[in-house]
């Protein structure tokens, strides 16, 4: 405390450098990395690797797991999880589909009840969690049965055939396209930088993160919780609505009912690699971004090396390991700096 | 923010490292009136709340005024917490009212208290690790510039709060979960501080805080209150209330028994209205017995940390170990207990050196120890006492080291039951439905399932209230009188005075001074502080 | 205590002394449902039960192509005593066990599309033989390149027997009768469309040289279809698959399919339910079986104890709009 | 300045609880009573509908029983998932089902091709699935890998690895094939002439497990160590339990478990398939869902075999009874219904348990 005499008399100080964490994480800048190597390996080992043949439908699968995982990594930052992503796929794509069919619907509409529909399950889901109380991944994993059920009626033991082209604005084609560049994909990227935006510099976006923090601080200071949490899991079904209308334009003119199946697994994998923390308060839809296009970078590229194409899966499961291993390594080190 | 601006321009005097008594006048004027004394700013009747089967408060009133500090005391679970929670809108009254500078008013959600501007600072710390100091702070009443955040707006009221409370600047943009629980703590009060106060609630700030930053918080509330903000303020260190608080409410058993001026009580008189009987607080005089010690210290260093920590403790004697918050005393407990390694020196323990590298290999060796948080380092919450006493000893408490003897755990908890009278009326009850003191003990009955050579108390009576403080001080001298060498860690000087043979006091990471039980309370603080001229504050200079 | 089981009773009711004129419980149990290709056989089944008359038809499907699933509906048409439980198995190993209790029970069993060869079945409803399938896609998609070229494979489950079969017919097929072409890789997408699909854009790239692709089951045959068109290497890039008509038909109109693969999917679906009658009345096959004016004679090979639809046929823009499905 | 008065008792007092609030309490906190109570709800549903004829098939106990087979598989699975989900800090295993094809392979080379005697194959794939757990068990307990994601990524692994080691083909030589007699149904000692026959693999796999589960839970100092991690691992290191030891067992012991469930599913299906445990929507979510619904609490320290049996029964035969009450497609429909609505259902009452009476055990 005698130091403090020694102090001058106290001149309002601002703190110079940094106002907020940088606004890239480690972890995306490893992510750039690794997929920068990748994609140079796999430039000099395949004929056609970084082509735009190539490379265009890569953005293109790209896009939906990236989208959901926008909203799943909100949710994950909540402390939450949502594994009815899949089924809720299902349902908002037949219906959908069966517009585009049945009622010959043009392509803005289309889109609407796409969202509208993934909208209305992403709000049940926000609903049962956030005033019924209850653990995310339970409730998800219940809803996420009923979806399945809602979807398989809704198909009723047929396939929709003969989906016109109205969604090829989102599909792999040249009408996908502008400069080069796939729609599904520029649309993911704006969506994602909007929400990184919105996460990182206003106020309700800050408060996800103190609600992933400690839910009932949060309440202590003021954030309306529920709302946001019932938010959250409605954004990640508005984004299933529109990953839908993706999935349908690059599928094919028929729709079966296996569409969504297990893209839950690949939306977390691809959360989780971007570094996103599993136990909320922390994470990055920049990360989810670059983790989603790793993923797919590895799938396509096990197959064009001409590796068994079974092999991919092994490969996803070490990048998880090693992404997430290197995440807590840091952690640790920053932990340990800081003690 | 206009309280806080008064608060800023007073800043200099503290600085001057001056002491502030309880007798000093505001160094600032006061740029806000007083509201008038005849209506009161907050006006609690018929309070009323249970939680299931628990009555937290059967009927309490309570009456605050503007300027004035108006202490809460009561033992633990009285429902002094419970009180300041349905003031903040945390939790819903089931029955009473409240009246606000006169005027009835409904508080259903922090929000609507937050907008009377009822600021608090919360038992608990209720920050968020992964977010900044000035995030935490500005937690849902941010600054905005249009749609967004106006982080350098924020940062730049954060700094004067940090310096006001003698944090530093940087602090402003450090993550929450990089500072330690005290600094934590101050950035609690920082956050009740930073809006337009009328009402600010502390509810046991100073448990954790030093004692200079306690000085530092003193100093902030007498601002406050200078410029008409009422302030409540709960703590079980009755002491510090004489040199704070205007008047006292006590509260018993979820009823409050009533409200008094501060002049007119004594620590003793508070005390025992909480408990509604007699004390008394005659120290114990023991024959400390003479030999080697059991435990000892020499040199011990933990990079960081603490360092060249020489200290002995022999059997049937109680050593404390008196230190500030941050001087380093936890470490040295925990890395006795092999929480932690030491990096240089040695612990030897019957003159042999060891070196500890789990709890569990402590426990091997015969040292126990009763961690400081209690909720986080010692209750499994929602299992049973029998639970929560045989845990760490369950190889001894089984066949062949496999399968538990369920007979013998019944039989080994309801004793110690007994033994330290926990009031329970079973074994099977869940520790969690217990009061601070009750399931204190029961952490505490966990140590000495086997008798331990060497037993390590790191805040004992930490949130105890004073009932079940003397209990446990009394366990503490009957186990040195059993031959376990005991070392008590705790920045509770009375305590210390109490209890202690010899008193070691750290410093700056290293032990400092010795002092033996007739030492003042003048003389450790001083020690302590470490300055000469950092005049201490004793009971009687303050009362 | 006699009322917690029945096992004890004997049951003469059902079984196989059935008489005539009596309807037939005849159960099908399909990999999974909800696909064009079961559900085609189900509407053949049902037109079958309406003119035969004295079928009763039975159809129930898991949700997913997972023999433990499939498992289970089998085992409560053992409950219900079907007469005939006719099964076109996930995991043909596992469902001879389940056969064989069926059996016990009394009911006569069979398999159809897929066969389980080591189970006690009656009878193999087969389409086509592997050899019919495996031959005519590689014949349609060489007729497109011109009997020479790299092509690559998409197929769908990695352990689905009967695909793996024909893959490794196509495999020997072609070494022996187009040396000049060559199968450069074999890759399995599951039953997701557009995993198929960007699974075939990627073969094209890593093969530049490829000039053709098969789709080896019905969703994977749209998607090597529809990565042609989106790679916009129609003409310069074949595929052929095994595709129900209506997903093909857009294909098949702008070339970027040159043929699919097929039979007819709803006369399987009769035929079976015919078998199924017939075992159930316990009237034996004869080598060549009148089975109705659109199978007049169907042939039935005594050794093997299988009914051969008849030769795989090729769908085209000509012939996709006769059929519905 | 205020005295209050003595309050009188104005509120209703605790011990007065009516009968009916009493029984609702109950239910309510105790996952087992609930779950007892919703089995004779759906036994005595489809009873009465047998009864008036709405079924395809009699809803008899020799069904009840002969679906029993399902039970094996996915009650020794949701025992995993109750040791893991115990062992706190968000545990859960998605890799179960992949370790069930893995460790099924490794039976099916064994046994299979290679001519192991029986007892030694058996006891090789339980060891090997035991690796397979030690691999998560290490991420989650000594590396600090959160076990979703540990578990996601070797979920990935195994089911690739299981796919590739027989060229994805399944193994089903003659000695797999006769396996089958090991999940047959056979006829119990002495009152075996009155009650239906029961699946074998109920006596040699599923009650040997329950059994050394609840011994291990109840009994055992690593139950109680166990528990006290996932109530509190922080309290439970100062107590001087050592937390990453207990933590990794847990999955060691999952693993376990998964690799007995090899045995019994390569034997149930005379095959050993490389996707025996993820085909379909795999094993691991039945089995988590089995564990939840069993009032395995997510956040660890709470959960009971009895209640995993109990939840596994009501699933079982719900199931068994739905396939005969729709006829076609519907059937298997409706099973996804009924599961998803026993679940949010399980867990909204969980929320209301929590606040009512704060928590269920
Ligand atoms: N959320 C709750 N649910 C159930 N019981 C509660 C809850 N909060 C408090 N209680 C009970 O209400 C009583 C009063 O608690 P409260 O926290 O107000 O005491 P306190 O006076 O603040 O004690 P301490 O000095 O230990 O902080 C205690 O018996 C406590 O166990
Ligand atoms: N304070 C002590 N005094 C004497 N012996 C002790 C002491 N602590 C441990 N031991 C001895 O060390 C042996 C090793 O087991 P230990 O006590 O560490 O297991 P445990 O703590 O009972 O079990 P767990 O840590 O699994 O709960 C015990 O059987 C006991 O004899
Ligand atoms: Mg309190
Ligand atoms: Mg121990």
């Amino acid at each position: 405390m005698s130091t403090q005499t020694l102090q001058p008399p106290a001149a309002p100080v601002t703190p110079r450098g940094r106002v907020l964490p940088s606004p890239v994480t480690g972890q995306e800048l490893i992510l750039v990395g690794v997929i920068a190597v990748l994609w140079v390996a796999l430039a000099l080992t395949t004929p056609a690797f970084l082509t735009a043949g190539s490379l265009q439908p890569l953005l293109v699968a790209t896009a939906p797991i990236a989208l959901v995982g926008v909203g799943m990594t909100i949710v994950i930052i909540t402390g939450g999880i949502d594994v009815s992503v899949g089924a809720a796929m299902m349902v908002s794509s037949v219906i959908t589909a069966k517009a585009l069919v049945e009622q010959e619907v043009a392509l803005p509409v289309a889109v609407l009840l796409a969202v509208a529909a993934g909208g209305l399950l992403g709000l049940l889901n926000g609903l049962l969690i956030a005033y019924g109380r209850v653990h995310a991944i339970i409730i998800t994993f219940g809803t996420a049965n009923l979806f399945l059920f809602l979807g398989l009626q809704i198909f009723g033991s047929r396939t929709v055939n003969g989906i016109p082209a109205t969604l090829a604005f989102f599909g792999r084609g040249q009408e996908g396209r502008t400069l080069g560049l796939p729609h599904a994909f520029l649309i993911t990227v704006a969506i994602t930088a909007a929400a990184w935006w919105y996460l990182r510099h206003t106020a309700g976006g800050r408060h996800f993160f103190a609600i992933g923090g400690d839910p009932h601080a949060a309440r202590l200071a003021g954030v309306r919780v529920q709302r946001r949490v019932l938010l959250a899991y409605v954004v990640t079904g508005l984004l299933v609505g529109l990953a839908a209308c993706f999935l349908i334009a690059q599928g094919t003119s028929t729709l079966d009912q296996s569409v969504g199946s297990g893209k839950e697994l690949a939306v977390i994998a691809a959360v989780v690699i971007g570094g996103t923390s599993i136990m909320g308060g922390r994470g990055s839809v920049l990360g989810t971004l670059l983790g989603a296009l790793l993923v797919q970078t590895v799938t396509s590229g096990v197959t064009q090396l001409g590796w068994k194409s079974q092999l991919s899966d092994l490969f996803v499961g070490v990048f998880i390991i090693v992404a997430v291993g290197a995440d807590l390594l840091r952690a640790r080190a920053r932990a340990r700096r800081t003690s | 923010m206009e309280a806080l601006r008064a608060v800023t321009a007073a800043r200099s005097a503290r600085e001057e490292g001056t002491t502030v008594t309880v007798n000093e006048t505001p160094a600032a004027p006061a740029t806000a009136p007083p509201a008038a004394a005849d209506t009161p700013r907050l006006r609690l009747t018929g309070i009323a709340k249970r939680f299931g089967a628990v009555r937290a408060i059967r009927n309490a009133d309570m009456t605050v005024q503007a300027g004035r500090v108006h202490a809460l005391v009561g033992e633990n679970g009285a429902g002094k917490s419970t009180m300041i929670k349905i003031v903040s809108g945390v939790e819903a009254a089931d029955a009473g009212r409240i009246e606000f500078d006169g005027a009835e008013v409904a508080i259903a959600t922090t929000t609507d208290a937050m907008a009377l501007g009822i600021a608090t600072v919360y038992q608990e710390p209720q920050l968020f690790a992964e977010l900044t100091v000035a995030e935490n702070i500005f937690l849902g009443r941010e600054l905005r510039k249009g749609p967004r955040v106006d982080w350098a707006a924020q940062n730049a009221h954060v700094v004067e709060l940090l310096e006001l409370l003698g944090l530093p600047a940087r602090y402003a943009t450090a993550d929450v979960g990089s500072l330690s629980i005290a600094e934590q703590q101050q950035v609690s009060i920082a956050k009740a501080l930073s809006g337009d106060a009328t009402v600010l609630i502390l509810d046991e700030p100073s448990a954790i805080l030093t004692d200079a930053e306690i000085e530092v918080l003193f100093g902030v509330v007498r601002r406050l209150t200078a410029t008409g903000v009422a302030v409540i303020y709960i703590s079980h260190r009755l002491d510090e209330l004489f040199r704070i608080a205007d008047e006292v409410t006590v509260m018993r058993d979820g009823e409050t028994i009533g409200t008094y001026p501060m002049a007119d009580l004594s620590v003793r008189q508070i005390a025992e209205l909480m408990v509604g009987g007699v004390l008394s607080d005659e120290r114990p005089h023991r024959e400390v017995p003479a030999g080697p010690p059991v435990l000892e210290l020499r040199g011990l260093t933990r990079d960081g940390r603490f360092h060249d920590v020489d200290l002995g403790v022999r059997s049937g004697e109680i050593v404390a170990l008196y230190g500030l918050v941050g001087s380093g005393v936890s470490e040295i407990a925990a890395c006795v207990y092999g929480i932690d390694r030491a990096t240089g020196g040695e612990l030897l323990l019957n003159g042999r050196p060891v070196a500890p590298r789990s709890p569990r290999e402590a426990q091997r060796l015969g040292i126990a120890l009763l961690p400081a948080n209690r909720k986080v380092e010692g209750m499994f919450t929602f299992q049973s006492i029998a639970f929560n006493i045989s845990a760490g000893h369950l190889k001894l408490l089984s066949r062949l080291g496999v399968f538990l003897d369920r007979a013998r755990e019944r039989t080994v908890a309801v004793d110690l039951i007994k033994r330290l009278a926990v009031k329970t009326p079973h074994e099977r009850q869940p520790i969690g439905a217990m009061s601070g003191g009750n399931a204190q003990k029961v952490v505490l009955a966990r140590q000495l399932v086997r008798r331990p050579d060497v037993l390590v108390l790191a805040e004992p009576t930490q949130g105890v209230d004073v009932g079940a403080k003397e209990e446990i001080h009394r366990i503490i001298t009957e186990l040195a009188e059993g031959g376990t060498a005991v070392l008590v860690v705790t920045s509770d000087l009375p305590e210390a005075l109490r209890i202690a043979d010899r008193i070691q006091v750290v410093r700056g990471g290293t032990t400092t001074r010795e002092f033996g039980p007739d030492a003042t309370q003048v003389d450790v603080l001083a020690a302590a502080a470490g300055s000469a001229d950092d005049q201490p504050h004793d009971k009687e200079a303050a009362a | 205590l006699t009322g917690c089981t029945k096992k004890n009773e004997t049951d003469g009711g059902t079984g196989t002394g059935a008489t005539a004129g009596e309807t037939y419980k005849v159960a099908f149990v399909p990999k999974l449902q909800g696909v064009p290709y079961f559900e085609a056989m189900n509407t053949g089944g049902q037109k079958a039960a309406k003119e035969l008359g004295n079928v009763e038809w039975l159809y129930q499907g898991p949700t997913q192509a997972d023999a433990a699933a499939q498992a289970d509906i089998v085992r409560s048409y053992i409950q219900q005593k079907v007469d005939t439980l006719i099964v076109a198995p996930n995991d043909p190993d596992s469902m001879a066990p389940l056969l064989q209790q069926a059996k016990d029970a009394g009911i006569h069993v069979a398999t159809s599309d897929t066969d389980a060869p080591n189970s006690v079945r009656e009878v193999f409803v087969n389409q086509a033989s592997a050899e019919g399938i495996g031959q005519g896609l590689t014949d349609a998609l060489m007729t497109a390149m011109g009997g020479k070229g790299k092509y690559a494979i998409v197929s769908c489950g990695q352990t689905a027997e009967n695909l793996n079969a024909w893959i490794k017919v196509q495999q020997a097929y072609t070494k022996e009768k187009y040396p000049e072409a060559q199968i450069v890789d074999v890759v399995y997408a599951g039953e997701d469309q557009a995993k198929a699909t960007q699974m075939a854009t990627d073969l094209m790239n890593a093969h530049p040289d490829l000039t053709g692709l098969v789709g080896e089951c019905t969703s994977s045959a749209p998607g090597v279809a529809q990565a042609v068109r989106d790679a916009g290497k129609v003409g310069k890039v074949f595929t052929v698959g095994l595709g129900t008509p209506q997903s093909m038909k857009p294909y098949l109109a702008d070339k970027s399919s040159s043929a699919s693969i097929l039979w007819d999917v709803e006369n399987l679906g009769y035929l079976t339910a015919w078998a199924g009658a017939q075992l159930a009345a316990g009237k034996p096959f004869a080598a060549t079986n009148n089975v109705s004016s659109a199978l007049p004679a169907v042939a039935y090979d005594e050794s093997t104890k299988t009914m051969l639809l008849g030769p795989a046929l090729a769908i085209t823009t000509e012939n996709v709009d006769k059929f519905s499905y | 300045m205020t005295i209050a008065p003595p309050a009188p008792q104005p509120v209703a007092e605790p011990a007065r609880e009516s009968a009916a609030g009493r029984v609702l309490r109950v239910l309510l906190t105790q996952r087992i009573a609930l779950l007892a109570v919703l089995i004779v709800a759906v036994v005595v549903t489809f009873f009465v509908q047998d009864a008036g004829g709405y079924l395809t098939a009699p809803y008899d106990f020799d069904y009840m029983s002969a679906s029993l087979i399902n039970a094996v598989p996915l009650a020794m699975l949701g025992l995993a998932e109750l040791l893991v989900i115990m062992s706190g800090r968000g545990g859960i295993d998605l890799s179960v089902g992949a370790i069930v094809s893995l460790a099924g392979m490794v039976f099916g080379f064994g046994y299979g091709e290679w001519g192991w005697p029986l007892w030694l194959a058996i006891v090789v794939t339980a060891v090997f699935g035991a690796l397979c757990g030690a691999v998560n068990g290490f991420l989650v307990s000594y590396i600090g890998f959160p076990a979703l994601i540990a578990t996601l990524a070797t979920f990935y692994a195994y089911k690739s690895i299981a796919i590739v080691a027989n060229d994805q083909q399944p193994i089903s030589t003659p000695p797999i094939q006769d396996l089958y007699s090991l999940s047959g149904s056979v006829e119990l000692p002495l009152i075996g002439q009155y009650i239906p026959d029961v699946p074998l693999g109920i006596f040699t796999f599923l009650l040997p497990t329950v059994v050394v589960v609840w011994v291990l839970l109840t009994r055992t100092a690593y139950g109680r160590r166990l528990y006290a991690i996932g109530t509190n691992d922080v309290a439970a290191r100062w107590a001087g339990i050592e937390v990453r030891d207990t933590r990794f067992k847990a999955y060691v012991y999952a693993g376990l478990i998964s690799g007995l469930v090899a045995v019994v599913t390569v034997g149930q299906f005379a095959s050993a398939r490389p996707d025996a445990g993820v085909s379909g929507s795999g094993m691991a979510l039945p089995a988590i869902t089995i564990a939840v619904l069993g009032g395995v609490a997510i956040t660890g320290g709470v959960g009971r075999v009895a209640g995993v049996v109990l939840a596994t029964l009501l699933v079982v035969w719900l199931n068994a009874g739905i396939l005969l009450a729709f006829v076609g497609n519907e059937g298997a429909q409706y099973q996804l219904l009924a599961l998803g609505t026993v679940l949010v259902f399980a867990a909204l009452l969980n929320g209301l348990t929590n606040r009512r009476y704060g928590g269920s055990r």
